[in-house]
């Protein structure tokens, strides 16, 4: 394997893999309704990553023991496709997706004006086409998007992003490369309006300090992110 | 269960027995149809495929594995579909169900009895090791004839599969991650299904059309013209005649799509 | 393994491995009415095969969302014994099985008059205890006989049976050894009054000239088959 | 779950103490049992047993395997049954229930223990390859006392079974298929099946018989008298006095089953 | 292994492995009353045995078809923890589990009076923490103090012991060595106001007079641990 | 789903917004803990613990196994938890689901990004053998904030955890019972888990709280100090500075519960 060096931006930091500075996300594109079938849909492209999202609902909740007398609840199914990994990926839930489903699931809810729509329930379902490093958080941007191309009210667009520590640097939005290599990664996941937090992890070894400093990072992708989930919007709706 | 509305069954039914369709097509007729191969970069071979607003993604993944104990010079083969619940409100989490499994055992049956992969050349070792090809079809967005569309991608999704070299030195195989060739093929086969409604067979049915066919054909054909798979579905029956004017259709249509594999 | 040449009747064909015309079938041997629990049984042997078949129902339709308002849904379940084959085959169903059983149903669906009883389930299993190649036609000709020992009242009695390509020659009803270093496999199902084709399949490579050959000689397997199941109701209830 | 009319209950019972069945038969009278061994060509042992309208088919076939690491000069017998839905309406498609897996496991309990199998016969290479026995029990139609059937068309089974001749050469098993031998077998067992009905205890329970019974007791005797296996069912209680007395009726009754299988 | 040869108490009869006399059980402990949530628990140690049993009822039965209109239903779930044997058991039922849960249900039935709560459902979470022979009949055991610290009301509590045959000898309370190389097993629950016998299995080859001889054992032994029950009770409640 | 009456609701949160809570205890208080290790003579490592009437017992069973393909040179922690049907009315037979997954993968990632076990000392031979440890949290009790309770049990148990001496004699491994090891330990890790409930932060949350909670924290932290896992969970935010103050809080608090293991 050939690493690439690339001097260019890299200003004041050790380079990354992929030439990128330390406050630098990957190539982001979204786009908004391109199920013909979901209710509401996304297809993003992150670095690597491609994710589809389809949101069906709000809809009567056929399972009668989550229903809520005074609101809807949102179902997250977050799924790999087989051939979106370089060892084929057994089809079918595992216990990685089974979590990420649930913590999506809480992500998204403080977003939805969940209130409108009582005992009724909100499917997210996210499909991983092809896995770089990061999907969590691009499927929980995506199915914001998705969630808005199905009309549903929002309060806000959660959207979400990676910091984390990568020789011994703390770098934003983490590749596959530098998830797997690095020292620690921490999904993040914003209501953007107020910076409020909605799904946070830590996963590897940090000092409470830089434990903040990816944070706050985290929080600037985030906000960088929210720009292009808007575009997305405005690009479908003209809005 | 597929409900639909008295109303819109009669509407359908009566165009079609005038040889109209809702979508103005012609009885013999795809949709419009794209195709993109190489979509998936981990994959060593994809495709995705439209048919209206039908969509499929394949992917292939090539593995080392063991031969069946019946068959130890030949590859391996294995077809999975998913009928993934963001494509259609009724496909529902969880193992394959019959549509699942009906869709990926004729796709399988179409793409094998047309030997269009050259098994034996995916022999590594005889009775030891050999490479699985899985051939996983990915169902996005469902509107009618997904058996076309999975076809045609399957196929076009091994066109565009690269194994890595491998060496057998001492009973160990040594795979060359650097050095892909492509996937062995010989023929090609692709499928076309018919619905019966009314008095009328039509071709690539739409979502609405299977909601209230009485019978479908799907017919595998090869590049050089033979029959390789055929599956009728739907409770209600076919004649005789009606069978080989589908296959008849069928000849002329499956070297029409073969122009989208180029 | 000795291949058994036989000339006798063999008048202008190949000979098969067992000896049999071209268009000849293997032993078929149909008795209704052989559980004592199920509300309709019949007990099929043909060549090596044997295979029994219970129906349950007309009865209420346990799952709702099979319900149909104005009719009754049939339910198959074909399954093979672990002992039913040369190697033990695991209990539960398969892909295989799973397909069958669905060709299966919609095969028998429009021999009985479904629209009698709206909202009920007709449930037919058929156990495969041995085989030896075309158990899927053998259980549904079978079926249609446990049927009209269940009293269900039938527009026909569908009858199965396949041709194929052995040898370069169309033939009928292959044997397990036919089917596996045979060329082509074309199981046919038909209503035996109007000859309409109730199931259709094709594995193997087949010109449009041997399809035809081959699904007009499972036509003429089928109208003998059907001689042998009305006389398996004559034999039961003297009709 | 079974709801028996209570006028239904009532007669039976009221019958039963009067020491009379439904069915004409004396207390510890079996229903007519019939027995035909080798009915599946495809398994290397088969029987078919029917006891009055229960119908059960046991197959048996040999496969290699691995010992259990505890016993590595044994054989192994697993066994196993399945309930078909087509036996009645009350059993249903799906993984074993526990009336399947009590049935099973005590007639492998009854098999095991009588040391019927000679399981050191059955080991080829120690620790490495070993024939395993795989005893499906198939029920088809199911009229009351499936633990008596069972044991009877597993035994027939087994004295029907035959195992392919092997030898071992380099560490490799070479199995010849042409020359097959019977299973080496020592003892037989069989069971019998009781159930308290009033203040009775009744053989063979019909399934009227079963459906109200308060308890059941099924007894396990080899041909040489003693028990080896014993299973106590049902939600209600038995005395001391009652299990022993069914001992005694079942070394009888053993030894006259036993004849079936000559 | 060293066999420890103890002579002691051991009068009239062979040595057993750990020295107990042929009718001597192992010791024993019971604890009522030892979970919070649970409507009524016990705490069992019983040799090297080391159970705990959690009761849940009477409550709705959210089975439906396993509802009765006249009493309630008990349902028994014995679990074996995957730490509580020598070699890691997979979690989740298995073949010995499922027909172990069974009996133990019909076990406990008749002592339970289930006329009292029509429709409902009374539940038995029966956990081996630690097992070493014995571990079904210690299950029951605890199961009827946990129970009777529900609250539940009984005709009696029913208690359960096994004898069996080792080296010849008919001996009460098998260990798990005794089971292994011994040659017969007799697990026996009784209601011990009647002395009737609830659960009964008989493993292993025994003559009719040495299965008497075992019967009669392994009462005596049921009577023994029933006072240990009552103890239990009267520690916990003062009665 | 959990129900709470809007009075309790109102009552905890009111308490809690004037810095009280229902139990007596400070916003940073555990309940009383317990510790007991070495419980279960059969499994290897074992601990209880006790938070309140919050009760898990963890074994650690050692066994041989194979390395993943991609780090041939590591041992394997494989962490499994059972919420057991008995520990809480919630809680149902079956395989884990979501939350006994979340909970067994945030015990697991804070054990094993923590580096407590060497793994690298418990490989035997590079790619081939190693040794596998499978902690199997068995949830008996569930009364409020099973993830303290399980980190704490989960290292209490691998401090106690002995394994085999292992020997490598002609690629064969030798492992010797009798002569066992302490589990190569380096650092050690603990959790806290905080509820955010009214305008407040509560360490431990009991049953109670949990049910109202409107976000949670747990926090992961090593004996030197570093985080090594944080979970957020709950339908509701949490702002930066409440999840700074958290950990605060956290590396104090995990020092003191530290000392249990002692």
């Amino acid at each position: 394997m050939i690493i690439i060096i690339t001097l260019g931006t890299n200003v004041g930091t050790k380079a990354r893999e992929d030439g990128r500075a330390f406050d630098e996300l990957r190539n982001l594109k979204i786009d908004a309704g391109v199920l013909e079938r979901a209710d509401g849909s996304a297809y993003l492209e992150f670095g690597g990553n491609k994710i589809l999202v389809a949101i069906y609902g709000p809809k009567e909740s056929y399972i009668r023991r989550l229903q809520r007398p005074d609101r809807a609840v949102i179902r997250c199914r977050y799924n790999m496709a087989p051939f979106s990994v370089d060892d084929r990926k057994r089809p079918g839930p595992d216990r990685r997706s089974i979590e990420i489903s649930k913590i999506t699931a809480e992500a998204l809810h403080s977003s939805v004006i969940l209130e409108k729509y009582p005992r009724s329930m909100i499917e997210v379902f996210i499909e991983v086409l092809e896995a770089e490093g990061g999907t969590r958080c691009a499927g929980i941007t995506a199915a914001s998007v998705a969630m808005a191309d199905a009309g549903i009210p929002m309060r806000d667009m959660v959207v979400a992003c990676a910091a984390g520590k990568v020789n011994g640097e703390i770098v934003l939005d983490l590749s596959e490369v530098e998830d797997k290599d690095g020292e620690a990664d921490v999904p993040v996941a914003i209501l953007p309006r107020t910076g409020q937090i909605t799904l946070l992890q830590s996963d590897g070894n940090l000092s409470a300090d830089e434990f903040e400093k990816a944070l706050d990072l985290a929080i600037k992708g985030c906000q960088q992110i929210s720009e292009v989930q808007k575009e997305a919007l405005k690009n479908r709706y003209g809005v | 269960m597929k409900i639909v509305p008295e109303i819109t069954r009669k509407s359908i039914t009566n165009l079609i027995n005038q040889q109209e369709r809702v979508d103005g097509r012609a009885m013999d007729e795809f949709r419009e149809i794209s195709l993109e191969s190489g979509i998936i970069s981990k994959a060593e071979g994809s495709a995705r495929v439209k048919i209206g607003n039908t969509q499929i993604i394949v992917g292939a993944k090539p593995q080392l594995g063991e031969p069946f104990p019946d068959t130890p010079n030949l590859g391996v083969l294995i077809t999975n579909s998913e009928l993934l619940p963001m494509a259609s409100p009724t496909f529902e989490p969880g193992p394959p169900d019959e549509r699942s499994v009906e869709l990926s055992r004729v796709v399988d049956r179409c793409i094998r009895e047309s030997q269009m992969v050259d098994l034996e050349e995916l022999c590594i070792i005889p009775g030891k090791k050999v490479w699985m090809i899985f051939l996983d079809l990915h169902i996005l967005d469902y509107d009618g004839n997904l058996m076309d569309a999975a076809a045609l991608a399957t196929v076009a999704a091994l066109k565009n599969t690269q194994i890595p070299n491998t060496q057998v030195e001492d009973n160990e195989v040594i795979m060359d991650q650097e050095e892909m060739k492509p996937l062995p093929l010989k023929e090609e086969a692709l499928m076309c299904t018919f619905a019966k409604i009314g008095d009328e067979l039509v071709l690539d049915p739409s979502l609405d059309e299977e909601k209230i066919l009485s019978a479908r054909l799907s017919i595998g054909i090869t590049s050089s013209g033979k029959i390789c798979a055929m599956q009728k579905g739907g409770d209600h029956p076919l004649t005789k005649e009606e069978i080989l004017k589908a296959v008849k259709i069928a000849e002329v249509k499956t070297q029409d799509l073969m122009k989208h594999l180029e």
